[in-house]
C-alpha cells in the first residue's frame, strides 16, 4: 500500500479518471436536450480522451501522445466552431434548439 | 481481314453520342437529334456491314479482345454469330427508328436521348459480348435507364380499383408512371439477382477462372448444379422476356413509357431476356434445360394464350399492344423450349419479327396518342379517314402479328410451331396456333374500332397523317417486316448455322433426353 | 504522496465540474461548470508533465470555446419569445444506466489490462520535444491541421451567415415526394 | 465454336431461274408477277393510286395481259407440255431447304390459273364501270387490292407445295378482308370483314396444324407424300377443316353471306368464282393425301350434300339479291365438296370451272341491277326487264346455267357430279343434291320473276342500262356460261381422264326437277293468285339464322366473357399478387421504420450501446 502511495498515481488511475469523465460525458450527450449542453458534454468526452493520450504519453515517455492530444484539441475546437454555427442555424430556422424538435430523420 | 473494330463501333457509337450530348451545351433540338440519329446510323451501318461480312460457316466472327481484369478472367471480348447478327440488325433498326419516333419530344429532350443511347449501348453489348461478366454488365446498363425514361417521360393511366387486392391501389398508386417505372425496375432487378447468382455458380463450378462464354461453355457442369442454375437463369432472364406470371411489369411499363422507349423495350429489351435464356441457359446448361424444357414450354404456352386473351379484354390501345408482346414473347420462349432446330431458328426469327412488328405498333400508337391524347379504343373510330397511312401501317403490323404470310411474323411463328410439333410436347403447337388465331381476333378488332366506322368523333377532327421525320420509323420498320417476310434466308441461313452448331455442341456434351430429341 | 494529493484534488474538481455540466439546469451554469472542468483538465496535464498542452488547453478551451459557448447561449436563449435557459433531463435513467455500464466496462478493462508502468523519472522538456516532433515527424499532419481549421472557420461562417445564403445552402438537399401521381404526357 | 454443318449451305442461294428460252415458265411468271408489279407500283406510288381511273385501267390491263399469258400457258399445256416445277428455297433447317417457293405447272394449275385470271380480268374491266361513282382514291385502293389478289391467287394455284398454297390461301383471305371492308366507313362492312377473317382464320388453324402434322410425318410439305397410320386420316382431315372455312361449308359458312358487304364485283371474283373455290382446289391438288382417308371422304360427301341442301333452302327466303347468290354459292360449293368426297375429282373440278363462269356472271348481272336501282333488295328491282334488257338477259343466262338446264354449262358439270356419285353408290347424298337442284331452280326463278318481271318498282323505271365496260365482260362470261359445258373433254384431256357426255337417267331426272322448280317459282311468284305460303314456317326459322346464332352466342357468351375473366384475373389477381409482394415489403419497412425515431439521441444511444456491446464481447472473448 505504501508503495503505491509512494509511487504516486499510476497509469491506471489516470485511465480510470478519464473513463469516469468519458462516461459522464456520454451520460450528458444522451440526456441533455439543449444542443449547447450536448456540445458541452461532447467536450467532456473529448477531454477524457485527451487525458488518456497524455497519460499514455507520460508513462511511455513519448511525446507523440501529447502531439495527438494537441491535434485532438485543435479538432475539438474546430468541431465546436462548426457545431455552434449549426446551432445558430437551427435556432434561426426553428426558434429553438431543443433536440427533441429535431426529428426530420423520421421518415 | 476484319481488323476494323466493327463491333466496338456498333456498341460504343451510341455511348459516345450520349457523352457528346452531355458535353455540348446546346439547347438546340435539331442538334440533339442529329447527334443521336447519327450515332444510331453509325450502328446501323456497322450492323449491316457485319451482317454482310459474316462468312457462312458459323462460329464467332469479328472477334475483338481487350483485357479488363485479367486476374479473375474478365475481358471485353466481342464477337457475333448468326443469332447475334440478327439481333444486332434488329436493335440497330429499332433504335434508328426510335430516334426518329422521338423527334417531337419537347420535355428535357437532350436527357431523354442521352438515356436512350446509353440503354441501346447496353443492348448492343449484350448481343456481342462473349464474356459473361461483361454480358451481365451490359445487361444491367440496358435495364436501368428504363426507370428514368418511364418515370420522367412516361404517362399515367387510371386503373379501376377492384379485386381482392383493392386496398393496394391507392397505396401503390397503381397506374401511375412512377408505379410503372419502379415496378419494372424492381422486377427486372430481382431477375438480375437470380442471373448473377447463376453466373457466379457457373464461374465457380467451371473453375477456369474465366468469365469467357466459350470457356464456360466448354465446361461440363454437374447435373445437380444445372438443375438449379437453369431455373434461376430462366426466371431471371425470363422476367425480362415477360414469362408468366412475371410479365405484369410489361403492360404497365409499356403503357406508361414514351413512344421510343416502348419501341425499344418491347422491341429489343424483352429479347435480351429470351436471348439470355437460350444463349446462357440452354446452350451452356443443356442438361438442366432438357430437364426443365417441359416447364419452360408449358409456361410459354400459357403466355401465348393467356396474353392473347388478356389483350382481347383491354380497351387501352397501349395495353393491347403490350399484352400482345406478352403473347408473342411466349412464342419465342416456346420455340426455345422445343430444343429443336426449327424451334430455335423460329425463336430467334420471332425475336426479330416481333421486335420490328411491335416497334411499328408502338410508333403508330405514339402517333395516334400524340394527336388524340387518348388511348381508349372505345373513344376512337373512323380514323382511316383522317390518317389513312397510319391505318395502312397499323394493318400491316397487325397482319404480321397474326402471322400473315409475306410478313416476318409468319416465317417466325410457323417455324416455332414446326419445332413445337416435333418437340417434346406436340400439343404446344396447337396452343400456339390457337394463340395466333386469338391474335387475329383482338388485333383486327382493335384495328376496326380505331380506323373503321363512320368518321372520327367530333373531338378528333384535327387528326392527320404523319409528317416529315415521323415517316422514317414507319417506313423503315414496315419495309423490314416485308423484307424479312418475303426473303427469310437473308438472315435465316446464318441463324440456322448457329443453331445447328449449338445443338450439335449440346448433343455432344450431354446426350439429349429421349423426349427432347430432334426428330428427323 | 504529494502527487496523490494533487491527483485527488484534480480528479475531484474535474468530476464535480463534469457532473454539474451534465446536470445543471441553467445553461449559463452548465457552460461555467464546463470551464471549471476544462481548467481542471489543464491541471491534470500539468500533473502529467505536459505543460504546453496545459497552456493550450487554457488558451483555446477556457479562453475560446467557453466564450463561444456563452455567446451561443446568449444568442439562442429566446425560444418562442420566452427566455429559456432551463434544460431538463431527457431519458435520464436510460442514459445513466448505459453510462454506468460503459464506466463499469472501462474500469474493468483498465484494472485488468493496464500494464504496471512507472513514469520515467528523467525530466524531459516536453514543450521542446513536442515542438521538434511537430516540425519533423508530424509536419504534414500539422499543416493539414491548419487547413482543417481554416475549413472549419469558413464552414462556420458560411453556416452562420445572417443574409440567408447559408440557409439556402443547407436547404440544397432535395425534398423527394414519392407516390404522388403526376399526369404527364409524352411527346 | 466451329460449325459442323454440311457444305450444302455454303453456296449462296440460287437466284430465281429465269430461263429466257423457257416459254412455259415465263408465261407463268408473267401471269404471276405482272399483277404483283402492278400492286407494288400502285401501293408505293400514291399519286398514281389516288388518280383512280388511271390506276384502274392499268390494273385491268395487267389483268387482261395476265389472262392472256395464262391462256397461252393453258394452250401449251394442252398441247402436251410436260409438267414443270421451278422453285427457290425459302425456309432452311440444318442447311437443307424444307420449304420452297416457286411455280408448279401442270394441267390442274394451268387450267385453274386460266379460270382465275379470266374471271379476274372480266371483273376488273367490269369494275371500271361499276366503281366509276366511287371517289378516285377509293378506286385506286380498290384496284390495288385486286392486283394483289391476282398475285395471291396465282401463287396459291401455282404453288409447288402446300406451304406456298397456304401462303396464297392466307393472302387471298387478306384480300377478301380488305375488299369486304372496302366501304370501311360502314360499320356493317367492318364487321363483315373481320367476321370473314376470323371465321376463315379459325378454320385455317386446322389447315396449319395439318401442315405441321404433314411436316412432322414426312419432313416436307408435298401434297403427294405417303402418309401412314393415323396421320393418313388426320392430316387430310385437318386440311379439310381449312377448306370448310374457305369454301364456306356448314357450319363455317356464316361469313360468306355477310361478305356481300363488299362491292359486288368483289363478290363475283372472290366470293363466288375463285377465292371460295380455293378450298375445292386444295382438295383437288392434295387429292393423293385425301384419297388415303376413306372415312374423311365419306364425311366430306355428307357435309357437302348438307351444305348444298341447307344453303339452297336458305337462299329461297332471302330478299337481298346478293345474299341469294351468296347462299347459292355455298350450295354449289357443297356440290363440289360432295363430288370430291365421292372420289370424283373430275366432276368437282369441272363444276368449279363452270360455276366460276356462271356465278360470276350472275353476280355481275346482280351488280348491274344494283347499279341501276341502287338497292340490293329484289323487291326494289321489279320490272327491270323493261329498262335493262341486255343485262337481264345475261342474268337469266347465268341462272339457267346455275339451274342446270340442258345445254347450259351447269347442266354438264352437275350431271357429271350426280352421275359419278350415283355410280359410287351415295344414294342419300345424291337425293339431297337433286332436291337441292330443285330448290336452286326455285330460288333463281323467284329472283328473276320478282326482280325482272315483277311489279315495277319506283327506282327500276328510271334505271339505265349498264355501260359497255360492264356489259362486255358480262357478255364474255355469258358465252362461257353457255358454252363451257362443252369444255369437259378438254378438261378431261388435261387430266388424262376419260369423259364422254351422255344423257343418263339421273341427268334427265335433275333436268326435270330443275324445270319443275322453275315452273313452281313462276307459279308462286309470277302470279299473285296462288298465295299458299309453301314455306311459311321454314321461312321464319331460316331467317332467324340458327347457325349464325350459335356462333354469335359462342362469341358473346363464350370467348368474350372468358377473355374478360382472363384480363380481370391478370390485372387483379396475378398483378395483385405481385403488388402484394411490394406491399409486404412496405409493411415490413413500416414496422422496421419504428426503430428510426428520427431523434439524434436515440441514434447516439444505439451507437454507445453498440460500443458497449463490442467492448463486452471483446472482454468476454478475451
Amino acid at each position: 500500500m505504501n508503495e503505491i502511495i509512494a509511487a504516486g498515481p499510476g497509469l491506471s488511475a489516470w485511465l480510470i479518471l478519464a473513463g469516469v469523465l468519458f462516461s459522464v460525458g456520454v451520460y450528458g450527450v444522451l440526456s441533455r436536450r439543449n444542443l449547447i449542453a450536448i456540445l458541452c458534454s461532447v467536450e467532456l468526452m473529448a477531454n477524457a480522451v485527451n487525458i488518456n493520450l497524455v497519460a499514455f504519453s507520460r508513462f511511455h515517455g513519448d511525446t507523440l501522445g501529447q502531439a495527438f492530444a494537441l491535434f485532438g484539441i485543435a479538432l475539438t475546437v474546430a468541431e465546436v466552431g462548426v457545431g455552434l454555427a449549426i446551432v445558430m442555424l437551427v435556432y434561426r430556422q426553428r426558434q429553438g434548439i431543443d433536440i427533441d424538435d429535431l426529428h426530420d430523420l423520421l421518415g | 481481314m476484319n481488323s476494323f473494330p466493327w463491333l466496338s463501333m456498333i456498341v460504343f457509337a451510341p455511348l459516345v453520342a450520349a457523352v457528346v450530348l452531355l458535353a455540348i451545351p446546346t439547347k438546340s433540338r435539331t442538334t440533339t437529334r442529329i447527334v443521336a440519329i447519327t450515332s444510331t446510323l453509325v450502328s446501323l451501318v456497322g450492323s449491316l456491314r457485319v451482317a454482310i461480312g459474316y462468312l457462312p460457316g458459323g462460329g464467332y466472327q469479328f472477334r475483338e479482345h481487350y483485357p479488363i481484369i485479367e486476374s479473375i478472367g474478365i475481358n471485353l471480348d466481342l464477337g457475333v454469330d448468326g443469332w447475334g447478327i440478327s439481333l444486332l440488325l434488329l436493335t440497330s433498326i429499332i433504335i434508328f427508328a426510335g430516334a426518329f419516333a422521338s423527334w417531337t419530344l419537347t420535355q428535357r429532350d437532350k436527357e431523354f436521348y442521352v438515356l436512350l443511347l446509353a440503354l441501346v449501348c447496353g443492348v448492343f453489348g449484350v448481343f456481342v459480348s462473349l464474356d459473361l461478366f461483361v454480358f451481365f454488365l451490359f445487361y444491367e446498363i440496358a435495364v436501368l435507364p428504363m426507370y428514368l425514361l418511364i418515370g420522367v417521360w412516361g404517362s399515367t393511366k387510371k386503373v379501376a380499383e377492384a379485386g381482392p387486392f383493392r386496398f393496394l391501389f391507392r397505396l401503390l398508386d397503381i397506374g401511375g408512371k412512377e408505379y410503372a417505372a419502379i415496378k419494372l425496375t424492381l422486377m427486372l432487378l430481382t431477375g438480375s439477382a437470380f442471373i448473377l447468382v447463376g453466373i457466379l455458380a457457373m464461374y465457380d463450378s467451371a473453375g477456369a477462372h474465366s468469365f469467357s462464354i466459350e470457356t464456360l461453355g466448354r465446361a461440363t457442369y454437374p447435373r445437380s448444379l444445372q438443375m438449379w442454375v437453369f431455373p434461376a437463369l430462366w426466371l431471371g432472364f425470363g422476367t425480362l422476356a415477360g414469362v408468366f406470371p412475371f410479365h405484369t411489369w410489361s403492360p404497365d411499363g409499356h403503357a406508361s413509357a414514351p413512344t421510343a422507349v416502348s419501341m425499344l423495350h418491347a422491341g429489343v429489351l424483352m429479347k435480351l431476356g429470351a436471348f439470355g435464356v437460350m444463349r446462357i441457359g440452354m446452350v451452356m446448361l443443356p442438361q438442366g434445360a432438357a430437364s426443365w424444357a417441359w416447364v419452360v414450354g408449358c409456361v410459354a404456352v400459357v403466355n401465348i394464350v393467356y396474353g392473347a386473351l388478356a389483350a382481347m379484354r383491354q380497351t387501352d390501345l397501349k395495353y393491347i399492344v403490350a399484352y400482345s408482346s406478352v403473347s408473342h414473347m411466349g412464342v419465342v420462349m416456346l420455340g426455345a423450349a422445343t430444343m429443336t432446330v426449327e424451334g430455335w431458328n423460329g425463336a430467334i426469327y420471332q425475336m426479330v419479327a416481333h421486335g420490328l412488328m411491335t416497334g411499328l405498333f408502338f410508333a403508330l400508337v405514339g402517333l395516334i396518342y400524340g394527336q388524340t391524347h387518348d388511348r381508349e379504343v372505345g373513344n376512337m373510330g373512323g380514323f382511316a379517314k383522317s390518317m389513312p397511312a397510319v391505318a395502312v401501317f397499323f394493318t400491316i403490323a397487325s397482319l404480321s402479328s397474326l402471322g400473315m404470310p409475306g410478313l416476318a411474323g409468319f416465317v417466325a411463328e410457323f417455324q416455332v410451331f414446326l419445332g413445337a410439333w416435333n418437340g417434346p410436347m406436340p400439343w404446344w403447337a396447337l396452343a400456339g396456333v390457337l394463340g395466333a388465331w386469338l391474335t387475329a381476333v383482338y388485333v383486327l378488332r382493335a384495328a376496326r374500332r380505331i380506323f373503321w366506322g363512320a368518321g372520327p368523333p367530333a373531338r378528333f377532327t384535327n387528326l392527320s397523317d404523319p409528317v416529315g421525320t415521323e415517316w422514317v420509323a414507319l417506313v423503315v420498320l414496315t419495309a423490314c417486316l416485308i423484307l424479312f417476310g418475303v426473303a427469310p434466308r437473308l438472315i435465316l441461313d446464318d441463324i440456322d448455322t448457329t443453331t445447328v452448331g449449338y445443338l450439335d455442341t449440346i448433343s455432344q456434351t450431354a446426350p439429349p433426353q429421349a423426349s427432347a430429341g430432334v426428330r428427323p | 504522496m504529494g502527487a496523490w494529493i494533487a491527483f485527488l484534488v484534480i480528479a475531484t474538481v474535474l468530476l464535480v465540474g463534469a457532473l454539474m455540466v451534465v446536470s445543471a439546469r441553467d445553461l449559463v451554469h452548465t457552460v461555467l461548470w464546463l470551464a471549471l472542468s476544462l481548467i481542471a483538465t489543464a491541471a491534470a496535464y500539468v500533473a502529467l508533465h505536459a505543460d504546453f498542452l496545459a497552456a493550450a488547453q487554457i488558451l483555446l478551451y477556457t479562453g475560446g470555446v467557453v466564450t463561444l459557448m456563452l455567446f451561443a447561449v446568449m444568442l439562442t436563449r429566446r425560444q418562442s419569445g420566452a427566455q429559456v435557459l432551463i434544460d431538463r433531463a431527457n431519458g435520464g435513467l436510460r442514459a445513466a444506466l448505459l453510462a454506468a455500464a460503459l464506466l463499469g466496462l472501462l474500469v474493468t478493462a483498465t484494472v485488468r489490462g493496464t500494464p504496471k508502468l512507472v513514469a520515467p523519472t528523467f525530466n524531459v522538456d516536453s514543450t521542446q520535444a513536442l515542438g521538434v516532433t511537430f516540425l519533423t515527424r508530424l509536419i504534414l499532419p500539422f499543416e493539414l491541421l491548419s487547413l482543417l481549421l481554416l475549413a472549419a472557420m469558413v464552414g462556420a461562417i458560411v453556416l452562420a451567415r445572417r443574409d440567408g445564403k447559408g440557409v439556402k445552402l443547407a436547404r440544397l438537399a432535395p425534398r423527394v415526394v414519392i407516390g404522388q401521381p403526376h399526369d404527364g404526357g409524352e411527346g | 465454336m466451329t460449325s459442323t454443318t454440311s457444305s450444302a449451305d455454303a453456296s449462296p442461294p440460287p437466284i430465281f431461274p429465269l430461263h429466257a428460252d423457257h416459254l412455259v415458265l415465263n408465261l407463268a411468271l408473267i401471269a404471276l408477277l405482272l399483277p404483283l408489279a402492278c400492286f407494288v407500283l400502285l401501293a408505293l406510288v400514291w399519286p398514281l393510286r389516288r388518280a383512280g381511273r388511271l390506276a384502274g385501267w392499268l390494273s385491268a390491263t395487267v389483268a387482261v395481259i395476265s389472262f392472256g399469258a395464262s391462256a397461252r400457258l393453258l394452250m401449251l399445256v394442252v398441247g402436251g407440255e410436260a409438267p414443270l416445277t421451278e422453285t427457290v428455297g425459302w425456309l432452311v433447317r440444318d442447311g437443307k431447304v424444307i420449304a420452297s417457293m416457286g411455280v408448279h405447272i401442270d394441267g390442274i394449275s394451268a387450267s385453274m390459273l386460266a379460270v382465275v385470271t379470266l374471271v379476274a380480268a372480266c371483273v376488273q374491266v367490269y369494275s371500271l364501270g361499276y366503281m366509276a361513282e366511287d371517289s378516285l382514291p377509293a378506286q385506286g385502293r380498290y384496284f390495288t387490292y385486286h392486283s394483289l389478289f391476282i398475285t395471291a391467287m396465282g401463287g396459291l394455284v401455282l404453288a409447288p407445295n402446300l406451304l406456298q398454297l397456304f401462303a396464297g390461301w392466307e393472302l387471298v383471305g387478306l384480300c377478301s378482308y380488305l375488299l369486304i371492308g372496302f366501304y370501311w366507313a360502314k360499320p356493317s362492312a367492318g364487321q363483315a370483314a373481320v367476321k370473314a377473317f376470323w371465321v376463315t382464320k379459325f378454320a385455317d388453324m386446322g389447315l396449319i396444324v395439318g401442315l405441321l402434322a404433314l411436316y412432322g410425318a414426312t419432313g416436307t410439305f408435298a401434297w403427294d407424300a405417303h402418309l401412314v397410320g393415323i396421320w393418313a386420316t388426320a392430316v387430310p382431315a385437318l386440311l379439310f377443316m381449312g377448306v370448310m372455312g374457305k369454301s364456306a361449308q356448314v357450319p363455317l359458312h356464316i361469313w360468306l353471306p355477310d361478305a356481300m358487304e363488299g362491292p359486288t364485283p368483289v363478290s363475283a371474283l372472290l366470293h363466288a368464282a375463285t377465292m371460295v373455290a380455293a378450298g375445292v382446289y386444295l382438295i383437288v391438288r392434295a387429292y393423293p393425301l385425301f384419297e388415303l382417308a376413306p372415312s374423311l371422304l365419306l364425311a366430306m360427301t355428307w357435309i357437302g350434300a348438307s351444305t348444298a341442301l341447307i344453303a339452297a333452302a336458305t337462299a329461297i327466303v332471302q330478299d337481298d339479291i346478293k345474299k341469294v347468290l351468296a347462299y347459292s354459292t355455298c350450295s354449289q360449293l357443297g356440290y363440289m365438296i360432295a363430288a370430291l368426297g365421292s372420289g370424283q375429282i373430275m366432276g368437282g373440278y369441272f363444276h368449279l370451272t363452270t360455276h366460276a363462269f356462271f356465278k360470276s356472271l350472275l353476280f355481275l348481272g346482280a351488280g348491274a341491277a344494283i347499279h341501276a336501282v341502287h338497292s340490293n333488295d329484289i323487291h326494289d328491282m321489279g320490272g327491270l326487264w323493261k329498262t335493262t334488257r341486255i343485262s337481264a338477259l345475261l342474268f337469266i343466262t347465268g341462272s339457267l346455267a346455275l339451274v342446270g338446264v340442258p345445254i347450259f354449262a351447269g347442266f354438264f358439270s352437275k350431271d357429271l357430279i350426280l352421275e359419278e356419285m350415283l355410280e359410287a353408290g351415295q344414294y342419300v347424298p345424291v337425293a339431297m343434291l337433286v332436291l337441292g337442284a330443285g330448290l336452286t331452280a326455285f330460288y333463281m326463278t323467284r329472283v328473276i320473276v320478282i326482280a325482272y318481271f315483277g311489279d315495277a318498282a319506283e327506282g327500276a323505271e328510271h334505271a339505265h342500262e349498264a355501260p359497255w365496260t360492264m356489259l362486255l365482260p358480262m357478255g364474255a362470261l355469258g358465252l362461257l356460261a353457255v358454252g363451257a359445258g362443252f369444255g369437259g373433254d378438254l378438261l378431261a384431256t388435261l387430266w388424262g381422264q376419260q369423259y364422254h357426255f351422255g344423257m343418263t337417267p339421273i341427268g334427265i331426272t335433275t333436268s326435270v326437277i330443275g324445270l319443275g322448280g322453275i315452273a313452281l317459282g313462276i307459279m308462286r311468284y309470277g302470279t299473285s293468285t296462288w298465295t299458299a305460303d309453301l314455306l311459311g314456317g321454314l321461312r321464319g326459322f331460316i331467317l332467324s339464322g340458327p347457325v349464325d346464332r350459335f356462333w354469335d352466342s359462342a362469341w358473346r357468351q363464350g370467348l368474350l366473357p372468358f377473355a374478360q375473366v382472363v384480363g380481370w384475373f391478370d390485372r387483379y389477381i396475378v398483378d395483385g399478387l405481385i403488388n402484394m409482394v411490394a406491399w409486404l415489403f412496405i409493411f415490413l419497412a413500416d414496422r422496421i421504420k419504428r426503430f428510426q425515431t428520427g431523434r439524434a439521441q436515440d441514434y447516439v444511444f444505439a451507437v454507445v450501446l453498440g460500443v458497449v456491446a463490442f467492448i463486452a464481447y471483446g472482454m468476454v472473448g478475451a
